[in-house]
């Protein structure tokens, strides 16, 4: 019973770890950008829904597209104007980019919200679903299946649109898809702007479920990228997959060896899947 | 008498593709061997068996006498056997001397960096790179990259050595200059293993040629012999070449 | 003789500072399959990388249908009709041949049925790529890529496809197969410009051949003259 | 020499960022009103405030840096600590170096005060101020009581405040059922207190910082735990912990070293905490919360020490300090020899109808103690 | 050669002792000057010379802060606690890498960044030794202030003195040589006799080794450390910054690089309470941008490219 109670918590945990995730894999495996930027982009995507909440009470898990969007305008602006110029440089540049441009982000939001920390309020309301045996909370499952549904059709995206194949050309090899006449800039552009609209509908959606403060943006990057090397860098399946897989380890880590040693096991299977599978659970083909 | 390398039964795979499908073959000391096949035949690839690069799935190398088979690269370089780059691979940041330099102090059994260099600037002049040394590798045009090649490879003090299309990309007079060196580099003693597409430097300079196809070994003996084989025209030359070779009676 | 289609004159490419062709002057004919032969390292896979935008060249034209588009960039290449077909195919890993062939068509504006259209025509000009359709590209053999490379290529629906290497890593079979096909393809109104390292290949396949040595081009003419000239195969095709 | 020179390193960036904030208000409050009231009296003559602030980035050893820089760099004559234990903890080793006198804002486990240093002295009581009161109030209030579960961030104050807790409730007789740790940056609950559950306890315990408390609290009811107590700190005492769950704030108890329903008269700027609570309504638009309060109350007690030891040396104003007997807006406030604060009993609160109710002490409180179970 | 050695490590004495005499916060600087110059110049072993691109580097400072912390509360003597700090953080240095190191680029990056992520979540659970989220405190060294200060400022400013002398050698030494080798071409290298693994594993040894000592002394200075301070990833990314803005892979480039970054940081610290963090990341942004791309094209590159050109070997 206990135990089939933790595993549910895992799977309720897990289905947003993916949400989280799956942005931040994007743009990783397209771009072969580690974007520190990532964790702050959710918490813009979080303030975005707290305040839609707060002036026109929209429900925030509806304003996770809106939210995403704003953010993918952003994210395409940032890769333009700034990444694009350093893409041709090994990842440690863009890394370093990304890390200056989240310095800033975060300072600039603590100084526009200020970091205490807000939470949107729904009213009534959504309540659990009392299954007698176990309980599991409404919100997480509404966000769960809108945020699998985003990721759906993301990956949906990728695999049936021009688009979409353009995006996996240009990862796969920049020059044959420039022959192509595949802008591979305005590509990378909308590839990263499809990680900040997944890391925004990511933002809205953890709204309801998390306190929101700029303070957060780390917990969430650090997150993103453990679920990352566990699923299996840039592949999505390797996002929902290792989303999953972190948010059960945990609630077990917490179950077996105590709550505070939680994460820490899933660190300790993390490097040893390094070790012996560097490509993740899911390797690194192709996307969706 | 003993043979220097000695291949048997040996089979490599990529995945789906048998890039190498049992090949047996022995190269003896002081002996210069073509190598010769269509792209993708599994010429570098047999390089590349032999240097530890990839390691065999079946078979066995032996060089004088022990197996190399499960070497490191390193080591095996440290044996004797030296190898050019089809694509030539310098360390473009590093300056010609210290490619050389390098290359002397790993497996050349320099004692000190110093003497390293003096080995080095030998075997540039031996190479005719000396008045390159100075320049940084990256800057040097094709031919001069072919040639460091050829100097970092000899600085190994290699017992075999292997060249992989070091002719390719060069122009005539090139490639004469290129063929004076390796003849040179053979009256050293030193074993060749010519890797060519380029008929007219494997009439020039091999003995005897080993012809890949597919990763099969389709034929292994006396140039004029080989290149007039049946199966070598079918599978590589083609009718043509056979021809105007025949008229033009090489 | 039918009108000119491409006019490329004086034309150098360099790599960074390593200059690679150093004078490039070539025509093709609408409706003609044009061959470019000549050593390794002779400069032919870089011209074409000039003539699809993918280098831009120091000096020189490069005329198609009236506009000179040197230094344009791929796109304005695709869009004017030019589809490059690169050295070792380069097909996307993760896209079935389906894909990659949709992929070729990126640039196309007129239309998902002239595109649908198309694609069959690809799938009957090459039966086994219809069989294939759904498998991941890179890894068909050889010759299956090659072909879908060539199809991706046509799929731009091109007044004029450069094809690099046709015949490398291929049995020769299916490179007589290719041949055929390519007879077919120019029937159908493009034009080809191809390098080949076998010069019988190349000889049997073109209207016209270029010869190119040390970044330039040497010499040129009929396929069947040069054919009969050993003279000028032995001097620069080592051969 | 014209102007009173005060260090204080904040967090202003940083996990910490939300108290940095408020502690800077109570300070700037504090401030206005001396400055405006011409300064601190020293003898004859009358010294302007001025406070030096520097960002430690909630990174301790930064803080330790900064008083160090502060000390020796700027000069500064006293120390107003960082934020909370651990950083106080770890500073007050400087001010012990150079013999600064530093008042500390927010520190109350016994651990920061145990090192036997003249210099460090904390307007908060000890955690067991907090416990006492309220496993007491258990006790009585609910006689069938017996199960406990605690719940602790593993970090300095929290844990040791989980441990007071676990103290007092023994002390009288409950048992002890959980007594788990969460590390810190944990972001999600639902595991511990599923456990937590499965001892289905009468009285719970959290300890932590607000946003923990935050999603604890919503995870709970997700859960649906009910136990008839449920104590938060520190978390329930701030205005936006209360915005953050809403209705979940109902019954929670927790416990503040201030609030405004205290009522005390002073002799300091403000002259009463009613004053006080007035002039910060109309400073920053909000009731003062205890962090608020803290930053003001060190200031009010390193005036009243100078101003009674009619100078700024540091030996004189340490003996004031260690005289105590200061009547502030804070409450009454003597140190131990320890230098922690042990002269008032911080009130005891609970959210009801939405509002922080104050239940103990009896003089003080403005509601009773309910026992709903929770939802 | 040799007399430019002297010269250079002459003027380091004397630039440490009369660094010594100045006031508390130049001294204080100096101090922050000197571990940000030793995790600089241990970063560019791996990461210039063998261009291996570490994040690991909050591990192992971490790992040495803790080994002193724990050390000295055992009651080992600080230069004792000191060293074993530096050989334990080499020593885990040398297992991690047999484990990691095989991996290439991103995938090496992302494995030596989870490390300090580990060694984080284990020392905070580990709470009976480590003291957990509580921290741990150190004895205070005797002697007065201002002496205390000046010992910090000697010990940091002259690991960082041994970090240069290291790297010095380094440049000349075999082994860097073939750390250089790999960080070019690793399989040319290989193919040239290059012992690869074990070059990459003394490389990453030695570069751990000084950010363990720098880990113990800081701790010592600070008197006080818990896992989010020291574990802090941006210990990992700092050093690479400063290398990058000297120049990657040169010998004096890590110098220059920490002082700029330390000059930077402190500036916009002391002068903008609400937003130097901002503007620091934009300065990082412009940086950045306007270097030289790339981690083997900015060998001898950087802001500084005259100053820490390296030499042609005559
Ligand atoms: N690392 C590898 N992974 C997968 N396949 C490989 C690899 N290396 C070579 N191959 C395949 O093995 C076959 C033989 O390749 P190889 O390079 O040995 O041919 P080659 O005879 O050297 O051709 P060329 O004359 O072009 O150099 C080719 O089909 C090639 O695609
Ligand atoms: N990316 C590059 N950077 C620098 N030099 C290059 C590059 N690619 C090719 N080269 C050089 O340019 C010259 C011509 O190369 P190119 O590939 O055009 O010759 P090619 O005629 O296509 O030879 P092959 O028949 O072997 O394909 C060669 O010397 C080659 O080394
Ligand atoms: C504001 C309080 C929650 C701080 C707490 N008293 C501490 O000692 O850290
Ligand atoms: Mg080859
Ligand atoms: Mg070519």
């Amino acid at each position: 019973m206990l135990w089939l109670q933790v595993f549910v918590n895992g799977l309720a945990v897990g289905g947003l770890y993916a949400c989280i995730a799956v942005g931040f894999s994007l743009v990783w495996g397209v771009l072969s950008v580690i974007n520190i930027l990532h964790g702050s982009l959710i918490v813009l995507g979080g303030y975005l829904a707290f305040f839609a909440h707060q002036q026109w009470g929209i429900n925030p898990l509806l304003f996770a597209p809106v939210a995403g969007a704003v953010l993918f305008v952003l994210g395409a602006g940032v890769q333009g104007l700034v990444i694009n110029h350093v893409m041709a440089r090994p990842f440690l540049i863009t890394l370093l980019l990304t890390f200056g441009l989240n310095l800033f982000l975060d300072n600039s939001m603590l100084a526009l919200f200020s970091a205490d920390y807000r939470k949107v309020l729904l009213d009534p309301p959504l309540g659990v679903f009392d299954l007698g045996a176990i309980v599991v909370p409404a919100d997480r499952i509404y966000a769960t299946v809108i945020g699998l549904i985003l990721i759906g059709l993301l990956a949906l995206l990728l695999r049936t649109t021009q688009l979409g194949r353009a995006i996996i050309a240009v990862r796969m090899d920049r020059d044959a898809a420039a022959l192509l006449g595949i802008d591979v800039r305005r590509t990378y552009a909308i590839a990263f702007g499809l990680g900040a609209f997944m890391a925004g509908c990511a933002g809205a959606l953890l709204s309801v479920i998390f306190p929101i403060s700029p303070v957060a943006s780390a917990g969430y990057l650090g997150k993103a990228f453990v679920i990352c090397v566990l699923g299996g860098l840039g592949s999505i399946p390797g996002a929902v997959l290792g989303g999953f897989a972190l948010g059960i380890i945990e609630s077990f880590g917490a179950l077996f060896l105590g709550p505070e040693h939680a994460m820490t096991l899933a660190f300790l299977l993390l490097i040893l899947l390094l070790a012996v599978r560097p490509s993740g659970l899911l390797g690194k083909r192709g996307f969706a | 008498m003993r043979p220097l390398l000695e291949i048997t039964g040996v089979t490599k795979r990529f995945r789906g593709l048998v890039a190498l499908d049992n090949i047996n073959l022995a190269l003896a000391p002081g002996e210069i061997v073509g190598l010769i096949g269509p792209n993708g035949a599994g010429k570098t690839t047999l390089v590349n068996v032999i240097t530890g690069v990839h390691k065999a799935d079946e078979g066995d190398i032996t060089f004088s006498g022990r197996s190399i088979k499960r070497e490191r690269p390193d080591r095996i370089a440290r044996l004797g056997i030296a190898r050019t780059f089809q694509v030539v691979q310098p360390f473009p940041a590093m300056t010609v001397l210290e490619n050389v330099t390098a290359a002397a102090l790993f497996a050349g059994g320099a004692a000190s960096i110093a003497e390293a260099r003096d080995a080095a600037a030998h075997h540039l002049e031996f190479c005719g790179l000396a008045d390159q040394a100075g320049k940084p590798a990256s800057a040097l045009t094709l031919a001069g990259r072919k040639r460091l090649e050829l100097a970092k490879s000899l600085a190994l003090r290699p017992k075999l050595l292997m060249l992989d299309e070091v002719n390719a990309g060069l122009n005539p007079a090139e490639i004469d200059n290129a063929l004076e060196l390796i003849a040179s580099i053979a009256n050293r003693g030193i074993t060749i293993f010519l890797i060519e597409h380029l008929m007219k430097v494997v009439t020039r300079t091999a003995q005897r040629v080993i012809v890949l196809h597919h990763g099969r070994l389709i034929a292994d003996g006396p140039v004029a012999q080989v290149l007039s084989d049946e199966t070598v025209v079918e599978a590589y030359l083609g009718r043509r070449f056979a021809e105007r070779m025949a008229g033009a009676g090489i | 003789m039918s009108g000119i289609l491409l006019d490329v004159q004086g034309l150098e490419v360099a790599y960074g500072d390593v200059q690679v062709v150093w004078s490039a002057d070539l025509v093709v004919r609408h409706g003609t399959t044009t061959a470019l032969i000549g050593s390794n390292g002779a400069g032919k896979s870089t011209l074409l990388r000039a003539l699809s935008g993918l280098l831009r060249p120091l000096r020189g034209s490069i005329v198609i249908g009236g506009r000179d588009l040197a230094g344009a960039s791929p796109r304005d290449f695709v869009d004017n009709g030019i589809a490059h077909v690169p050295e070792g195919r380069r097909l996307f890993t993760g896209l079935s041949v389906h894909d990659n062939l949709l992929l070729g068509a990126y640039r196309r504006q007129d239309g998902k049925a002239a595109i649908r259209a198309d694609l069959e025509r690809m799938y009957d000009l090459f039966p086994r790529l219809a069989e294939r359709r759904r498998q991941d590209a890179t890894t068909m053999s050889g010759g299956e890529q090659q072909m879908c490379a060539i199809a991706r290529g046509l799929m731009a629906a091109p007044r004029l496809l450069l094809i690099d290497e046709l015949s490398l890593g291929l049995a020769p079979a299916v490179v007589d197969q290719l041949v055929e096909t390519l007879h077919r393809v120019r029937a159908d109104g493009a034009s080809l410009l191809v390098v080949e390292q076998d010069v019988g290949i190349a000889l049997e396949l073109a209207d016209h051949v270029y010869i190119m040595d040390q970044g330039r081009t040497v010499r040129n003419g009929p396929s069947d003259v040069i054919a009969a000239d050993s003279s000028i195969l032995a001097a620069y095709m080592g051969t | 020499q014209d102007k009173l020179l005060i260090g204080a390193p904040l967090p202003v960036t940083g996990a910490l960022s939300p108290e940095g904030t408020k502690l800077k208000q109570g300070y700037e409050l504090w401030q206005d009103q001396v400055n405006a009231a011409g300064g601190i009296k020293v003898g004859d003559q009358q010294l302007k405030v001025e406070l030096r602030y520097y960002d430690y980035q909630s990174a301790t050893p930064r803080a330790i840096q900064l008083a160090e820089k502060l000390i020796t760099d700027d000069k500064v004559n006293f120390l107003f600590s960082p934020f909370g234990s651990g950083a106080t903890k770890a500073t007050s080793a400087v001010a012990e170096k150079y013999g600064v006198p530093m008042i500390a804002s927010s520190a109350s486990s016994v651990e920061v005060f145990d090192q036997g240093y003249k210099n460090l002295f904390g307007v908060y009581t000890d955690n067991s101020t907090f416990s006492e009161p309220i496993a007491e109030l258990v006790k009585t209030k609910l006689p069938d009581a017996k199960r406990v579960a605690i719940l602790a961030r593993n970090d300095l104050y929290p844990l040791s405040l989980a441990n007071e807790f676990e103290k007092s409730a023994k002390k009288r007789g409950l048992e002890v059922v959980f007594f788990e740790k969460y590390a810190i940056g944990t972001l999600d609950h639902a595991s511990a207190l599923t456990q937590l559950r499965a001892t289905n306890p009468d009285w719970i315990i959290v300890t932590g910082y607000i946003n923990d408390l935050i999603t604890v609290r919503k995870q709970a009811a997700d859960l649906r735990i009910s136990g008839s107590v449920f104590t938060l700190i520190n978390g329930p005492a701030y205005q936006e912990w209360i915005d953050a769950v809403g209705p979940l704030a109902e019954n929670v108890t927790t416990a503040s070293w201030f609030h405004p329903v205290v009522k005390y008269q002073s002799d300091d700027v403000f002259g009463s905490s009613a004053k006080f609570v007035e002039l910060f309504k109309q400073k920053y638009g909000s009731e003062p919360d205890f962090t608020q309060a803290s930053g003001a109350a060190v200031g009010v007690v390193l005036q009243l020490a100078i101003e009674r030891a009619g100078s700024t040396d540091h030996d004189k104003v340490r003996t004031e300090l260690q005289k105590g007997g200061f009547k502030t807006f804070f409450g009454p406030i003597s140190f131990a020899p320890s230098g922690i604060a042990n002269s008032y009993v911080p009130p005891v609160l609970q959210i009801q109808n939405g509002k922080v109710e104050v239940v103990v002490p009896q003089e003080i409180a403005t509601s009773e103690f309910r026992t709903a179970p929770q939802n | 050669m040799t007399l430019r050695l002297v010269l250079i490590a002459a003027a380091t004495v004397l630039a440490i002792f009369g660094l010594a005499q100045a006031d508390a916060y130049v001294i204080r600087l100096a101090t922050i000057f000197g571990m940000y110059a030793t995790l600089a110049l241990s970063w560019n072993i791996i990461g210039g010379f063998a261009g291996y691109p570490s994040f690991a580097t909050a591990a192992f400072f971490g790992l040495g802060a803790y080994i002193t912390a724990v050390g000295q509360n055992a009651g080992l003597p600080l230069p004792v606690a000191v060293a074993l700090s530096g050989a334990v953080a080499a020593l885990f240095a040398g297992l991690l890498g047999t484990a990691i190191l095989h991996l290439r680029g991103r995938y090496f990056a992302i494995a030596s960044l989870v490390v300090a992520e580990v060694l984080r979540e284990l020392t905070n659970s580990w709470t009976d030794v480590t003291g957990g989220g509580m921290g741990i405190n150190l004895p205070l060294i005797d002697g007065s202030v201002i002496g205390q200060a000046q010992f910090y400022l000697v010990a940091m400013l002259s690991l960082a003195a041994i970090a240069l002398a290291a790297t010095i050698w380094l440049d000349r030494s075999r082994l860097g040589m073939a750390l250089r080798c790999i960080a070019q071409n690793e399989d040319a290298a290989q193919i040239i006799g290059v012992d690869t693994r074990k070059a990459k594993t003394f490389g990453f040894m030695l570069s751990s080794l000084f950010v363990g000592f720098v880990g113990g002394v800081y701790a010592s200075w600070v008197t006080y450390i818990d896992p989010t301070d020291v574990y802090d990833g941006a210990l990992s990314i700092k050093p690479i910054l400063m290398a990058l803005l000297g120049g990657v892979g040169t010998i004096f480039g890590p110098l220059l690089g920490a002082f700029t970054y330390l000059a930077l940081e402190e500036l916009l610290w002391r002068n903008l309470l609400e937003f130097h963090a901002g503007i620091l990341g934009l300065m990082v942004v412009l940086l950045v941008l306007f270097l030289p791309g790339g981690l083997s094209e900015i060998r001898g590159r950087g802001l500084f490219h005259l100053l820490t050109r390296r030499r042609q070997p005559s």
